[in-house]
């Protein structure tokens, strides 16, 4: 374990600093106001890398990470959007890991053409563009809102009622896939010996489904849980975008340049804050080898408690 | 007198392979960060000889180590530790590249023909394989061989266009001996070649292997898991439980005095023809120990009928018996 | 050793990141909740003795006190609150609920008393005498003063001020003086008691309201900083200690997110209705969708709704939208003239030593290319749909948009879009086709190509310049699009009179109210960039602003309306369009005063309509 | 060489006489009873003519399609859909239909190319990888550990920023080197279990080398899981090209994009206002995906009878 753990280490460390000799690449950025206009023209000049990691370097040598471009630490930044973030992804999770067990069991449990048809869907449903399927949900929910269905917010992230449907917008997918894992996973666990045991001796297949199937499967779900969060990030930056959620990732794609756009076509390049995309990929980086290292800790206690 | 290998007998027979203490140990990875908990002994100090032109069987249950045994001996699996002599020349150590050329004169059948036979090349291209591998002859003489050799097996020569999958289970052992014929070896191991078939195509292809082993010259080394199948073939049998040797014998030997316990187990599992013959059949109790785990001393005292004090503490000792027959046994040494 | 700190080092981080998780919420929640329970201690909304309101029609509903009006814009502001050092128009629109100047416009573009309470001018109006109100105080209690006045200006005029306002103040007595820092004492401005302040300029000045008009700080903050610390200080740019006169005062901000202006109970004009006014940061696409839902109450300057949103917004029933005209335009201009490259050098402008543009010096030329130009079409339908602007704009023949007084809407002036006029009058001028490739050689019979720079930056500017390739060619005009610039590029070649460049786009926005084109179109000005010599045009913008006939405006109006017309047949520009902003509130918003320049005039008669 | 013994001949008669229906079909490789079973497959077959369809929609493009996807016309934008502007304009006035064939272009060969580049990534790393094991095998692992648990897809929009000028090789080979750890991983296991299989170990005790077995034995064998992984980043690609051209990190303009276009229904006037506009890329990606994904399924049963679901 203790080698796992400087394993994880050692590869955060390189990531964090992959990600910082990109994000420092040489961008010499100078602004120029007109009216009611700025432009940022973009200049590559390679002498500066260096001295803009070196400051970098330094700079975290002084004990700081750097500031927005508001002159307040990152970390502030960090600490408003990520928590919103992480919220999104509890409660996400939480109705992906719900709805995607109950969904598994259903499609395991019942061979009738519900069940099969729920199954294709949830195998469709992964094959399909997830942004273009949000467009069309919210396209159905305004449809609804002028048929007269109360309305409700759904852009941002003030209201209860529009963090929840980011929250369900988030769940979609990772419940999808998450649920196809485990109803393959049940599968596989079918057919085994002890379950054709526990059949002879008149144990009834729901009880059969949760009690042995799926406690025996739960070491390779968990294994899986990594790669459901890995798809929920990705949904993630869909969701916060379209939604105007602002949360962590609608802030990186902000530090990145892509400010919200004004009518007269702001260059994309407006500012992109290198602390902040810094400290926002590592956010990230982060989460992955937390759950990561959380669901190998969890395979391990889970494997030994069935094996003792 | 104990001997920790059978002496060579100053015998008119020529010792073509030979292996000494060789050993196989598989490591086991545990838990999750794979590391090495533990080695199944899948071979534990096995030595054996075999004469040119002879046919020796090696018996033993699933597990006991006999396919690993023949898989070291064509160098498919390197030792862990132990020597094997080929033709006088030492192999067990010499490099992958260095053996090569020395698998003109050394083939194996598998058990399994379905899945012995690659299922994406045609028959003869199974059979040119080894042949285009060992750069023997042209084109021409190959596919000529190819030809020969498949009516040789008794298969059709229009054979050679078809994929393993439109034959039966007799007819793709079959052409896993072609395939094995085809560089003109000396000798061929053969795992098992005739478990995975039916009984009555079984005798067939045995009876085969016979006539081929008459026409070619070849030395078998042949692997299988109960004494009836080895029965006609073999002319010495070794018998193995969980990665020993428990008994070596010439056949007619065994049969007629098997000493080991579990060689007497296994003769008595052996269907036999003659009704007359009353055998008292001997039910071996519990299952074969976990080769990761092996039982202390003789390993077999866990399940031998005879087993006393001593089997659980000392490992018992090839000992000489009788001509070439030799016994790993407490109830035959002296303490 | 070292690898345990490491590991500490990981835990910690794990956990903030944890914790971080766990103790969200809270503190940027607390002061933005939009149903916080109205205050008692307000005024009567809407029957304020002090409301211009004109007027809104739809104000069905029942008003009611406190509350708060979400207010949308695109983009964040920078943090900098101070007048004197902002440049964004995103922190302008919030320092427009805090800060006041002595004047303010009207719905006329007329400069009216505001934080002064009445002037008076001299008879050659070079000194300005102002009353200030009563009883006006700053956020923070202390009472506003003349002194306050006076230290604004001087601070704009201060040798340590770096910002970019010093056009206010720089035509004041001994300016130059003081901003060289060879004098102590700033004679333009003078406190002669705490409610009367004195202006005195060098010259008459013609606008001596607009002069006065700079927001002003407070003293008895920003007296004891440093002048060249005021930028950073924080109260330029902190929550709670920005302090102006204005209806609202800064209150917490989640910055590049949303920003909650806290009613000043006190203000001077009456306390607000509301309770709050939150400048929400929120994403132009999703626009539209708040405005339906009601998130966003409000989406005004400078952004205002995207033209192809305007026709889904019009339909909407809950929210009205306000269009007025944008001062600002979009031209062509035909570089008539060019500096020669020494004077360039040396940052003269010397009207004979221009260079003559044979290709555009003849007026038919010019007048042919504007008649080629179908600007009707440039500036789009009124739908929503198609052309640069989606029909928010306006077709313009001189630089007076019609909101301006200047604005004549008698005056036959302008050229239409008539292609078959443009190559008459180039047949005219000597133009024509003699080759037969489809173009015009000049009268020597020579290849007649026109250069069109362009500048990236403005969307519909950059469309412009293939549109006019495209239409210019149909009268046989051949242009050759430059590669688009930068702004600041552009704007040197332009400025430096880059003798490759026959024509270029550009806008003027125009941020007074007063028309005199004077700092544009004067033969001799460096903003002259077309370098067009006219003595008559010198002569009626001089005219224009001359004492003391031009101390009154009906005498100016005519003036300019004779101008315009001489200026649009001689065509230095081709003037292309003026915005028309859209600009839109819901009607559960009521008391909004409607005004050309903005719809942020006297927010605390806003109120809450439910 | 001897003749067949009477006695071996004899045998052959022996044996069970084979199925009629074989003897009479000749011949079939295993190539060709793919073939068969995938075309009796009829979803797999609709999968074909569907993308065969989008195919020839986009490459044909020249044919049929007047307008140039690049060609802006300030003055004629948002418009409605018309005789000559079958889907209407887009905010630049560029012509939706046009834009909608040709972004068709540009998918498919983002798609096609990422598939190649991966594929061999994918079958050179895991052959190596599953083949030899040992160190080689972990460090690959690692290294592939690394690309499921890190956000990459943030660190190619980093890229993108900072690179600011991408075309379709810069994207195609920065979505190539994200995307092939799933695919090796995928083939490891394939290897994994197929270095177990008897008629490796009979290639080797003829004495094929590595590289023989690799390339004879084991890739041929592994054809199946190498195509079906192909279809399935290929329509991966697709999504993900569409995606980042989405959120304006793909593709910049005015190269036409389904994502781009797709881009426009943010606003909510052209979402509900215009479905002419956004809807068309949207339904193509969903097909061109969907087809490439029926298609998949249908080699995965064809190649692995086994593994079909009944």
């Amino acid at each position: 374990m203790r080698i796992f753990l400087l394993q994880q280490l050692f590869l955060w460390v390189c990531m964090v600093v992959v990600v910082v000799l990109i994000a420092f690449l040489p961008r010499d950025l100078v602004f120029v106001s007109e009216e009611y206009e700025t432009y940022g023209i973009a200049t590559m000049n390679m002498q500066l890398y260096g001295e803009r990691l070196s400051e970098y370097v330094a700079m975290i040598g002084a004990g700081s990470l750097g500031e927005n471009r508001y002159g307040t630490s990152v970390l502030v930044d960090l600490h408003l959007y990520a928590s919103r973030s992480l919220q999104l992804i509890g409660i996400a999770s939480i109705i992906a890991i719900f709805i995607g067990t109950a969904k598994a069991y259903f499609d395991t449990r019942y061979k009738g053409i519900f069940a099969r048809s729920s199954r294709k869907i949830g195998q469709g449903m992964q094959a399909l563009p997830d942004f273009f399927i949000i467009i069309v949900v919210q396209m159905v929910v305004l449809w609804l809102f002028r048929q007269g269905f109360p309305q409700f917010s759904l852009y941002g992230n003030e209201d209860l009622s529009s963090f929840l449907f980011a929250a369900v917008l988030l769940s979609l997918f990772p419940s999808m896939y998450f649920a196809n894992i485990v109803a393959s996973t049940l599968e596989s666990e079918e057919g085994s010996f002890y379950l054709i045991a526990a059949k002879g001796r008149g144990v009834k297949k729901s009880v059969l489904l949760i009690k042995h199937q799926l406690a025996n499967a739960l070491p390779s779900i968990i294994q899986q849980i990594p790669i459901m969060f890995m798809y929920l990030l990705s949904n993630l930056l869909m969701v916060e975008f379209l939604t105007s959620f602002r949360g962590a990732m609608y802030r990186t794609y902000q530090a990145m340049g892509f400010q919200e756009t004004s009518l007269e076509s702001l260059p994309n390049q407006f500012y992109i804050e290198e602390p902040v995309i810094v400290v926002y990929l590592t956010f990230f980086i982060s989460l992955g080898f937390l759950v990561n290292i959380g669901s190998r800790v969890m395979t391990e206690i889970v494997t030994r408690r069935r094996l003792s | 007198m104990t001997m920790s290998q059978p002496v060579k007998e100053p015998n008119e027979k020529k010792e073509i392979l030979r292996v000494q203490n060789l050993k196989k140990y598989f490591p086991i990875k545990g838990g999750v960060l794979k590391r090495t908990v533990g080695h199944v002994k899948a071979v534990d100090d096995v030595s054996l000889h075999i004469f040119e032109g002879e046919t020796l069987g090696i018996v033993g249950e699933s597990g006991s180590g006999k396919s690993t045994l023949g898989r070291m001996m064509m160098r498919l699996l390197d030792p862990t530790e132990g020597q094997i002599t080929f033709n006088g020349v030492d192999i067990s150590t010499i490099r992958q590249s260095k053996i090569r050329p020395l698998r003109k004169d050394m083939q194996m059948i598998f058990q399994d023909p379905y899945a012995s036979l690659n299922p994406r090349m045609s028959v003869g291209e199974i059979i040119e394989e080894p042949m285009l591998i060992q750069k023997t002859g042209s084109s021409k003489e190959r596919q000529e061989n190819v030809i020969s050799l498949l009516e040789r097996v008794g298969l059709q020569q229009e054979a050679r266009y078809k994929y393993p999958h439109e034959f039966s289970g007799g007819q793709r052992q079959r052409i896993g001996i072609a395939r094995a014929l085809s560089t003109r070896p000396k000798v061929i191991i053969g795992d098992e070649p005739v478990s995975a078939l039916d009984v009555s195509v079984q005798s067939q292809v045995l009876n085969l292997m016979e006539d081929l082993q008459n026409d070619f010259q070849l030395t078998y080394l042949f692997i299988a898991h109960d004494l009836s199948v080895v029965k006609h073939i073999s002319d010495r049998v070794a018998v193995m439980y969980l990665g020993r040797l428990a008994e070596v014998a010439p056949k007619d030997d065994l049969y007629a005095n098997p000493l080991h316990p579990y060689t007497q187990a296994l003769i008595s599992a052996v269907p036999t023809t003659d009704i007359d013959e009353k055998r008292e059949r001997i039910i071996l109790q519990g299952d074969l120990p976990s080769p990761a785990n092996p039982p202390s001393g003789c390993p077999f005292h866990t399940r031998c009928p005879e087993a006393h004090e001593r089997c659980t503490l000392e490992r018992p000792e090839m000992t000489k018996m009788g001509e070439e027959h030799y016994v790993a046994c407490h109830l035959y040494t002296q303490s | 050793m070292n690898l345990k700190k490491w590991w500490s080092f990981l835990l910690a981080l794990t956990f903030s990141v944890l914790l971080l998780a766990a103790c969200n919420g809270g503190d940027d929640e607390t002061g933005t909740d939009p149903e916080e329970p109205a205050d008692d201690n307000g005024e009567e909304p809407a029957d304020d003795e002090n409301g211009d309101d004109d007027g809104d029609d739809d104000t069905a509903g029942e008003a009611s006190e406190g509350g708060n009006v979400n207010i949308a814009f695109f983009s964040p502001p920078e943090h900098q609150f101070n007048p004197i050092y902002y440049t964004s128009t995103y922190d302008a629109n919030v320092m427009d609920f805090i800060f006041e100047a002595l004047f303010r416009t009207d719905d006329e573009l007329l400069l009216q008393p505001h934080l002064a309470e009445s002037y008076e001018l001299n008879d050659d109006q070079t000194e300005m005498t102002i009353t200030l109100n009563e009883g006006i105080t700053w956020h923070d209690g202390e009472a506003f003063t003349a002194d306050d006045v006076v230290f604004t200006y001087e601070m704009i005029s201060h040798p340590e001020y770096t910002g970019v306002r010093g056009t206010y103040a720089d035509k004041l007595v001994g300016y130059e003086d003081f901003r060289a820092g060879e004098s102590e004492e700033f004679e333009g401005v003078v406190a002669e008691d705490d409610q009367t302040v004195i202006f005195r300029w060098e010259e008459s000045s013609v606008t001596p309201e607009f002069n006065a008009s700079f927001p002003i700080i407070p003293e008895h903050i920003f007296g004891a900083v440093e002048p060249g610390e005021i930028e950073s200080h924080e109260s330029s740019i902190a929550t709670g200690e920005v302090v102006g006169t204005g209806p609202f005062m800064l209150g917490d901000f989640v910055e590049g997110d949303q920003y909650v202006l806290n009613a000043n109970e006190d203000y001077w004009n009456g306390a607000p209705n509301l309770d709050t006014v939150t400048l929400q940061v929120r994403d132009q696409a999703v626009i539209t969708g708040l405005l339906e839902s009601g998130d966003v109450d409000m989406v005004i300057q400078p952004d205002g709704i995207v033209p192809s949103d305007v026709a889904s917004v019009e339909q909407m029933d809950n929210v009205t939208l306000y269009q007025p005209q944008d001062l600002g335009y979009q031209y062509m201009g035909f570089k008539i003239g060019y500096r020669p490259s020494e004077d360039v050098e040396a940052g003269v402008i010397d009207t004979d030593n221009f260079i003559e543009n044979e290709k555009l010096s003849d007026v038919r030329v010019r007048q042919a290319i504007v008649h080629a130009l179908d600007r009707e079409a440039m500036v789009g339908g009124e739908d929503g749909e198609g052309g640069l602007l989606q029909g928010s704009g306006q077709v313009l023949h001189a630089p007076f948009p019609e909101a301006s007084w200047a604005f004549d809407e008698n005056a036959d002036i302008g050229l239409e879009y008539d292609t078959d006029r443009a190559m008459e009058l180039l047949a005219e001028a000597g133009y024509e086709d003699t080759n037969g490739d489809g173009f015009v050689e000049d009268p020597n019979g020579e290849e007649y190509v026109l250069t069109l720079a362009y500048p990236t930056g403005n969307e519909p500017r950059e469309n412009a310049a293939i549109v006019i390739e495209q239409q210019l060619a149909e009268v046989g005009i051949n242009v050759n699009v430059d590669t688009p610039r930068e702004f600041p590029a552009h704007s040197e070649i332009v400025e430096n009179d880059d003798q490759s460049i026959d024509m270029y786009l550009m806008g003027w926005g125009l941020a007074s109210g007063d028309p005199d084109p004077g700092g544009i179109f004067t033969s001799h000005v460096p903003y002259n960039y077309t370098r067009w010599v006219d003595e008559t045009s010198d002569e009626m913008i001089q005219r224009g602003l001359s004492a003391p006939d031009a101390f009154e405006q009906e005498y100016r109006e005519e003036v300019y309306s004779e101008w315009a017309e001489y200026v649009s047949e001689q065509v230095p520009y081709a003037f292309l369009w003026s915005m028309i902003n859209n600009w839109a509130a819901t009607d559960r918003v009521g008391g909004i005063t409607e005004d050309p320049v903005t719809m942020l005039k006297d927010p605390h008669l806003w109120y809450v309509q439910e | 060489m001897s003749g067949p013994s009477p006695g071996s001949t004899k045998q052959v008669n022996t044996e069970p006489p084979m199925p009629e229906a074989k003897e009479q079909k000749k011949s079939y490789s295993p190539t060709k009873l793919i073939v068969k079973r995938f075309f009796a497959n009829k979803l797999a077959v609709a999968g074909v003519f569907m993308f065969l369809l989008v195919v020839i929609f986009s490459f044909s493009a020249p044919l049929f399609v007047e307008h140039d996807p690049a060609q802006t016309n300030p003055l004629n934008t948002y418009a409605e859909p018309s005789a000559d502007h079958w889907l209407g304009t887009n905010s630049s006035g560029q012509d939706n239909f046009a834009r909608l064939v040709y972004g068709g272009q540009i998918s498919l060969q983002v798609g096609v190319f990422i598939m190649l580049i991966v594929s061999v990534i994918g079958v050179v790393l895991g052959s190596i990888s599953g083949y030899f094991g040992g160190w080689i095998d972990s460090i690959i692992m690692r290294v592939t550990d690394l690309f499921l648990i890190f956000p990459f897809l943030l660190l190619v929009l980093t890229v993108v920023t900072i690179l600011q000028n991408v075309n379709v090789a810069i994207l195609v080979i920065t979505l190539g080197l994200i995307v092939w750890p799933n695919i090796t991983r995928i083939l490891r296991g394939t290897y994994l279990t197929l270095r177990e299989r008897e008629f490796i170990y009979s290639a080797r005790a003829a004495g094929a080398t590595d590289l023989r077995i690799i390339m004879k034995h084991m890739i041929p064998n592994a054809i199946g899981p190498i195509i079906v992984n192909a279809t399935i980043i290929m329509a991966q690609m697709i999504i993900l090209e569409s995606a980042l051209s989405f959120i304006g990190f793909g593709i910049p303009a005015p190269t036409p994009s389904w994502g781009a276009m797709l881009n426009e229904a943010r606003s909510l006037n052209i979402l509900t206002g215009m479905p002419w506009a956004w809807m068309p890329p949207g339904i193509m990606i969903v097909i061109t995906v969907l087809s490439i994904n029926f298609i998949g399924d249908g080699l995965r049963d064809a190649f692995d009878p086994k593994s079909s679901r009944k």
